[in-house]
């Protein structure tokens, strides 16, 4: 069993005094190579496969450039041990001037990961899932038929549950919807004519879901003429599709929608025009934004009322009605900005202002606005008056939010588990929410949602290993089912079952993303993460802290994400900061615990910084939350104690701002050398 | 439970029946009040358009001496004081800067203000804490009126602090309901009397007077009742300058809802001052 | 900038607005205004300052917070006004009746701790806060309150007329 | 199965992703040096708050964490995609059902197999590059780019030989050549993306005259190298109008509404109140459309003092020292003249110019502006290629774009493959 240590010279730039490297950290168990180029260069591999290495440290460039080709150059020479990667080379070579302290600073943190390899344990197998070809739809409007409609043709067979007697949602009311020019039922019924195996259950609600990626276990309740029906389904799957709902605004009082029978809601509306009605009104005013870009009720823009309430408009003024809207902002976007020039054309009058009073004479609308782009406030009389209500999430979003254990926003939509690239995965792996569920959202929007879902659930389901990652393991017996570990997990991937020897925490490994939250938080120790386990942490700080021979030490905890990508590009960058910050990376600052910051002080380390990502930005949702609640706690902890409080702090930055990033290592170096030096064991 | 009062400036002066009558019913009803001592004006709308930051003083001084009187409630019968008192008091209780902020003025004084006064409408009062049935219990002689509530802005306005929808207010209904009287509905409940321009701009503030009065009685009311001494004193006391200026017969009696509540209490016309209402010569019961 | 000054002392930021123009339609002294309050916002956003501080509307609303109440945006276009007349002052660019109103409550204020209403409409009526055809108009009036015996020239003085001057002179210079 | 990414921007990324993860191989092919598209110029984006950067793509099935920066995503070296960057498609062949395609590569004089990215070739480097908004050697590398290999610009080289003394793994070839290759795949995807619509033939807003008048995308770049205050072309920066709706919404030229330049607009003006609060910013709308939940970004950049002017500028005059706009403000039916020191026009956005060519070998119909229309069975449109989007939109629409070429059948193969991959990635602890 040996370790063996690979070293890149990187044509010249990661310029040490090897020969002493080489001593210092040699022994019988480790054997030291010094070698050029690793990443393109075969040569050194298969010479490290000759030398029959059990583990490996890798000291070259950023493990985020090469990791992969460290992995794959393993893999030609048919070398496979778990290996770690110390970058010398953006966090070292391109940043420090002082050769000497470099030096140190190098062999430090290649003998601490050394350490920290030796305690690595082969991973365990767990069993595996068969996945059936179940997958559970919440909601039969647009977005989940047409995911049903996908599903199917991958080979699956979905269920879909509504709470509703009648399925299709808020679209099956529109008379004709943007782009597709038919009228909303026609385009459902062109979705739902080619479902064959999909089982749609109406009347229907989700009353528990137990489980886990894979194998969830969900109980359906379903109510029709006073008899109950409930339900069992194994699906791996879940899809949130419970869409959206028009809001009646009673609330807003003086326009007296509930009370005067001719001022009606857009969808109302609709409605009336899908029947094909005779709208007997001769003067229609539109009001648009009622309820929504309101800060008292709904601050978001509904986005789709002006779309549907031009369509009705120029149908209404085709059949030769008078009709007036009323808007702050037309967001016709994208191409239907044709319907606005249409409805300009067909001389449908807009007015920008908002219907501030409304009194009703003999059927007669009596309407005060001010026309803000004439500055004067007009009576208009109208026979009916259209409120283009904000759109809003169903309440029983609530309830299905507990059931499912999935946070909502706070519109009360389902939150995401990430905005801008993860828009329909949730914090829980293999639950997916499409279309309005997340927000007001196109009919476009909703199918490509449903196509996307239906992708990620083909690769997700039909591969094998739906492991992520070695996932972290809690020890039954150490266990106090204390529940900690349940709250902080970010993915909600801990269960707490009922044993013999009272309640115990356990992981589903399926849903667990590896960041360490639960480590970090376990007052017993119960929790690991190989790799990361308390005792390796703590033997990695110890060893870091008091092999660098320095001055002024830094530990510096840096995750493994925005963290470390702006550490990089410091590099990339070369500027140039203090030798001090020795880097301790991690998977994510939920992984770091108090046990670990103080560790670093008591090993002689002058000062502790965290570097994490941007708020609301934690690729794992929750630690940099975590880590700001902790630096909180230590500082409050030092300062009880007569230690400079100053000496722990936290950073979030991103890639793009590692500027704001250099000027803190810079600032905070400068305030640990005003500091007196930290006697440990004070 | 202490219940405290701050009468407020009109209601020491022009509009005293006001007072007289809220403590006369008050009474009928076992309720009891404490005056706020030495209690200053709340600066109404004048003071906060010359220094704002001096408006919040003046009641933040109100409040400290409330709290340090041991009060727990105040009743504002102004709806201009309530409206002043009740804001102020809103503000210190939900943000803690603007607390510190005012707490470092009063220091200068010797006071302190910790937000632990609940200032309230007689009103709101009536209707949320003391109960409505209670009141029904207490009539003595129901009055068979339809009566128009007229609610004016600053009671149920701005939204932080207002007792229910500024839009379609029912509280004082209720109380006339209650007394035997039959609310009517019109548009102008809670439609500006123009109180705070009455004397800068009178001739804007007339035509709004007229409005209210207009529509009270094109809605068949024989009786308006106010809980606002500005709002009583446009209605009533400008009211033969209205009717002047239109040339419309749109006169109606004007009552304080604690005239009607005292006189279905059975309290007499002399007790409730109502004969100092410059309409109190129309009012028939 | 007249639009930091105004957050400043109100607490409103009149950039925040989306000039719907919800407050304009609702606000009942509309009729006399130069301008709405939409559009004095608007004067305010754009940076006409002096249009602003000149315009009657300031000076007619009538603090019924209807605009408050129903702004989509949660601003307060009273409170704006309130600050908008601070400063106003403080430039001495007011309305002779104003000018009388609001001086005369001040001197009530620091002088008694309370208004006393009678005083306080003689001393208006002396300093010009009332115009001539209005004096004339209220004559009768006045007859009538005097029989009613609603006038009293009582005047009512509170103890800590020293402590509100005091706060006075401690918040006088807050608006610049 | 075999599949063709064209396009390597972010919708291309995120298709070859999602393909490479279920198995499939794939061949990017993009025309630039290096992948990442618009998004490697944007630096920061919508819609997280505080905003997030824009190097940012969905990580692989065997990588951890949710998303990763383009340079360290790896893609470089996963096994199933194959990356031609600097190359073009020059034909398209049907045979039996499947396509032949012919790639040329220009020359990058660097060779991507041997470059290790020591940057010692750009410390030598004599030749010293200054464009408008950023500085660079004649051998450049792309921070964010994707592959991390140098990039020498032929152009500016003066071939002194410098970096080939110092490339210790003779990376460097000065007397490259361009190549031709030819790829057998089975199905195509089009992610050829949207660009911004040079202005210069609107005279009145003297896009192209005068150097202080410029568009969003050129702000993005400038504000990517900034760290204190806003400096344009030596001229510090106190004054900024953006105008909306520059030759989008003009039945002239763009009939449609480009719908994100509200919002990057909206973006730049937070992103420049937060550098220095300082700066007057002035947005010349229409209609603000920050649609859905972007509301938030209106509602914040009016809260932060960012001032917004309903109408359009007539005309631009330039002055020695500052520019002058003239534009009516609509909500007071008045003429205003603004003194400002810079212009940043929110252009239209349009279809690449690259994309017709693909789009004409492939036989996809497109509109009048030259966005796609329909696609086939074989060919899918991803992304900005058929309509422009935000982001998650899409991100959304490449993953969707991959949907109709999964098989249900997973071959043994492809399941030894995933196998393999994921245990790699069991073995490593550095994260």
């Amino acid at each position: 069993m040996s370790i063996g240590v690979i070293i890149c010279r990187c044509n010249g730039v990661i310029d040490l005094d090897f020969d002493k490297l080489r001593d210092e950290i040699s022994d019988n168990d480790v054997k030291v190579f010094v070698r050029n180029a690793i990443c393109i260069d075969k040569e050194p591999w298969s010479e490290l496969k000759k030398n029959n290495i059990s583990k490996l440290v890798i000291a070259a460039c950023s493990p985020q450039f090469h990791e992969r080709t460290f992995r794959n150059m393993l893999k030609n020479v048919t070398l496979s041990v778990p290996f770690s990667i110390v970058n010398l080379k953006e966090h070292v070579a391109f940043v420090h001037r002082d050769k000497k302290l470099s030096y140190e600073k190098s062999k430090a943190m290649i003998k601490a990961t050394i350490e920290k390899m030796k305690n690595i344990k082969e991973e365990t197998i767990v069993e595996e899932i068969k996945p059936n070809k179940n997958v559970l739809i919440i909601g039969a409007g647009v977005s989940g038929l047409k995911v049903a409609e996908c599903l199917e043709r991958l080979g699956f067979e979905p269920i879909i549950i509504e709470k509703n007697e009648r399925i299709g949602g808020i679209i099956e009311r529109l008379p004709k919807i943007y782009p597709y020019n038919v009228s909303g039922k026609e385009f459902l019924n062109n979705i739902i004519k080619n479902l064959r195996k999909t089982k749609i259950i109406t009347n229907a609600e989700v009353s528990s879901v137990l489980g886990k990626f894979g194998n969830y276990s969900v109980t359906v309740i379903r109510r029709e003429n006073n008899t109950i029906e409930i339900m069992n389904f194994r699906v791996p799957c879940i899809i949130i599709a419970t869409g959206i709902e028009e809001w009646k605004p009673f609330d807003i009082t003086y326009l007296k929608y509930g009370r005067v029978p001719n001022v009606i809601t857009q969808l109302e509306l609709s409605e009336k025009l899908m029947r094909n009605e005779d709208i007997k009104a001769n003067r229609i005013f539109m009001q648009l934004c009622v309820g929504s870009r309101d800060e008292k009720f709904y601050n978001y823009c509904s986005k789709m009322c002006c779309i549907y309430t031009l369509e009705n408009a120029i149908e209404l003024r085709k059949r030769g009605k008078e009709v007036f809207i009323g808007y702050m902002d037309i967001r016709t976007i994208w191409k239907a900005e044709e319907l606005f020039n249409e409805a300009r054309k067909l001389g449908i009058k807009f007015i920008r202002g908002k219907v501030a009073n409304v009194t009703e004479k003999n059927g007669v609308l009596k309407l005060s606005v001010e026309n803000t782009l004439e500055n004067v406030v007009e009576d208009i009389e109208v026979d009916l008056l259209v409120l283009s209500s904000a759109l809003k999430a169903p309440d029983t979003n609530k309830d299905l939010s507990q059931i499912l254990d999935v946070e909502l926003d706070e519109h009360n939509f389902f939150k995401k588990l990430y905005y801008k690239l993860r828009e329909i995965e949730t914090r829980k792996r293999g639950i997916y929410v499409i279309g309005s569920s997340t927000g007001p959202k196109s009919i476009e929007d909703c199918i490509i949602e449903a196509k996307a879902t239906a992708k990620k659930i083909a690769t997700e389901v039909f591969l094998p290993r739906l492991r992520p990652r070695a996932p972290s393991v809690i020890d039954e017996k150490l266990c106090i089912g204390c529940q900690i570990c349940y709250k902080v997990c970010p993915h909600r991937a801990i269960e707490m079952i009922i044993t013999g020897d009272g309640e115990k925490a356990r992981v589903l490994v399926e849903n667990c993303k590896s960041c360490g939250a639960c480590v970090a938080n376990c007052p017993t120790g119960a929790a690991q993460l190989e790799g990361y386990t308390t005792e390796q942490m703590l033997q990695y700080i110890e060893t870091l802290i008091k092999e660098a021979k320095m001055d002024k030490k830094i530990a510096t905890f840096v995750c493994y994400e925005c963290g470390y990508a702006a550490l990089d590009m410091i590099g990339i960058k070369r500027l140039k900061y203090s030798e001090s910050y020795l880097i301790i990376p991690v998977p994510c600052l939920a992984r770091v615990g108090m046990l670990d910051i103080f560790k670093a002080l008591s090993s002689g380390a002058d000062g502790v910084l965290l570097i994490g990502c941007l708020e609301n930005g934690c690729h794992y949702l929750k630690g940099n939350e975590y880590a700001t609640y902790l630096v909180g706690i230590c500082k409050d902890i030092l300062d009880a104690i007569g230690v400079e409080k100053e000496r722990i702090d936290i950073i979030k930055v991103t890639n793009a701002d590692y500027y704001k990033l250099y000027e803190k290592l810079v600032e905070f170096h400068k305030k640990i050398i005003s500091l007196p030096k930290l006697e440990v064991g004070k | 439970m202490k219940l405290g009062l701050y009468p407020g400036c009109s209601l020491e002066g022009l509009e005293n029946s006001y007072l007289v009558s809220l403590v006369k019913s008050f009474e009928a009803l076992g309720i009891n009040l404490e005056e706020i001592k030495d209690w200053n004006c709340c600066g109404a709308t004048a003071i906060p358009s010359i220094n704002v930051e001096f408006s919040y003083l003046l009641v933040a001084r109100n409040l400290a001496l409330a709290e340090n009187s041991g009060l727990n409630i105040v009743i504002t019968p102004c709806s201009e004081c309530y409206n002043r008192l009740a804001y102020v008091n809103y503000k210190i209780k939900n943000d803690e800067a603007f607390k510190n902020r005012i707490n470092n003025y009063l220091k200068e004084i010797g006071l302190r203000y910790d937000g632990n006064v609940e200032v309230k409408h007689p009103v709101d009062f009536l209707v949320k804490s003391f109960g409505i049935d209670k009141i029904k219990q207490k009539v003595k002689k129901p009055i068979n009126k339809r009566v128009a509530s007229y609610y004016g802005c600053l009671f149920v306005r701005p939204r932080e602090i207002s007792i229910e929808s500024a839009e379609n207010p029912r509280t004082m209904d209720q109380i006339v309901e209650a007394i035997g009287g039959k609310p009517v509905n019109y548009g102008f409940k809670t439609k500006c009397c123009g109180a705070s321009i009455i004397i800068t701009r009178s001739d804007a503030a007339l035509k709004l007077i007229r409005n209210i009065l207009k529509s009270c009685k094109d809605n068949g009311a024989e009786l308006i009742v106010t809980s606002c001494p500005l709002c009583h004193s446009n209605l009533d006391m400008q009211q033969e300058i209205v009717v002047k200026t239109f040339n419309e017969d749109i006169k109606i009696p004007v009552l304080y809802f604690t005239q009607l509540l005292g006189l279905s209490l059975g309290l007499n016309e002399k007790d409730l001052a109502l004969d100092k209402n410059l309409t109190y010569e129309m009012i028939k019961l | 900038m007249l639009a930091s000054q105004v957050q400043k002392i109100s607490g409103e930021n009149p950039l925040a607005c989306y000039q719907c123009g919800n407050c304009t339609g609702s606000c009942p002294m509309e009729f006399v205004m130069d301008y709405g309050p939409r559009r004095l916002i608007h004067l305010l956003q754009i940076g006409y300052d002096d249009e602003v501080l000149k315009s009657n509307t300031i000076w007619i609303c009538a603090s019924c917070y209807n605009c408050t109440y129903r702004c989509p945006r949660k601003i307060s276009f009273t409170r704006m006004a309130f600050a908008l007349k601070n400063i106003a002052m403080k430039k001495n660019i007011i309305p002779k009746k104003c000018k009388a109103f609001y001086e005369t409550f001040l001197k009530h204020v620091l002088n008694y701790g309370r208004l006393n209403e009678s005083l306080f409409i003689n001393e208006l009526v002396l300093k010009g806060g009332k115009d001539f055809s209005e004096i004339v108009r209220d004559i009768n009036l006045g007859i009538k309150l005097w029989r009613k015996g609603k006038l009293k020239m009582k005047i009512s003085k509170i103890d800590g007329v020293k402590d509100i001057v005091k706060l006075y002179n401690l918040t006088k210079d807050v608006i610049k | 199965m075999k599949i063709v990414v064209i396009g390597g921007g972010l919708s291309g990324l995120q298709a070859s992703i999602e393909l490479a993860d279920h198995g499939y191989d794939v061949i990017i092919v993009e025309k630039e040096p290096y992948l990442g598209g618009n998004a490697l110029y944007l630096h920061k984006y919508f819609p997280s708050y505080p905003l997030d950067c824009s190097y940012c793509i969905q990580s692989c099935r065997d990588s951890t964490g949710i998303r990763k920066c383009f340079y360290r995503s790896g893609i470089h070296s996963i096994e199933n995609i194959k990356i031609y960057t600097l190359s073009e498609i020059k034909d398209i062949k049907e045979e039996n059902g499947r396509f032949k395609i012919e790639i040329i590569k220009r020359p990058r004089y660097v060779d991507e197999n041997r470059c290790v990215n020591c940057k010692r070739c750009e410390d030598v480097c004599p030749v010293t590059i200054q464009d408008n908004y950023s500085k660079r050697k004649a051998i450049y590398i792309n921070d964010q780019g994707i592959p991390p290999v140098y990039t020498i610009d032929i152009k500016s080289c003066k071939k002194c030989g410098k970096c080939l003394e110092v490339c210790q793994t003779n990376a460097i070839n000065l007397d490259d050549n361009e190549k031709i290759f030819e790829e057998i795949v089975d199905r195509i995807i089009v992610a050829t993306g949207f660009e911004e619509y040079k202005p210069y033939d609107i005279i009145e807003y003297k896009y192209g005259k005068s150097s202080f008048v410029i568009t969003q995308f050129e702000l993005a770049k400038i504000l990517s190298q900034q760290k204190k205050g806003l400096i344009v072309n030596g001229r510090k920066i106190n004054r900024v109008l953006m105008i909306q709706c520059v030759a989008s919404r003009d039945v002239r030229r763009f009939k449609y509404c480009s719908k994100i330049c509200c919002l990057y607009a909206l973006k730049h003006a937070i992103m420049l109140k937060e550098l220095d609060n300082e700066i007057d910013i002035y947005i010349a709308f229409m209609d603000i459309r920050s649609y859905g939940l972007y509301e938030f970004w209106y509602s914040k950049a009016r809260e932060l003092g960012v001032k917004f002017i309903r109408g359009r500028p007539g005309s631009i005059e330039e002055h020695e020292k500052h520019l002058k706009v003239y534009v009516e403000n609509t909500l007071e039916q008045k003429l205003q003249e603004i003194d400002v020191d810079l212009v940043v026009l929110s252009s239209a956005l349009v279809p690449n110019k690259s994309s017709l060519k693909i789009f004409k070998l492939l036989g996809i119909e497109t509109d009048e502006y030259g966005f796609a229309y329909e696609d086939s069975k074989i060919v899918s449109i991803s992304g900005t290629a058929s309509q422009i989007r935000d982001v998650p939109e899409t991100i959304k629409s490449s993953i969707s774009s991959t949907l109709k070429f999964l098989d249900p059948i997973i071959t043994e193969e492809i399941k030894k493959r995933r196998e393999e991959a994921v245990m790699m990635m069991y073995k490593t602890f550095t994260c």
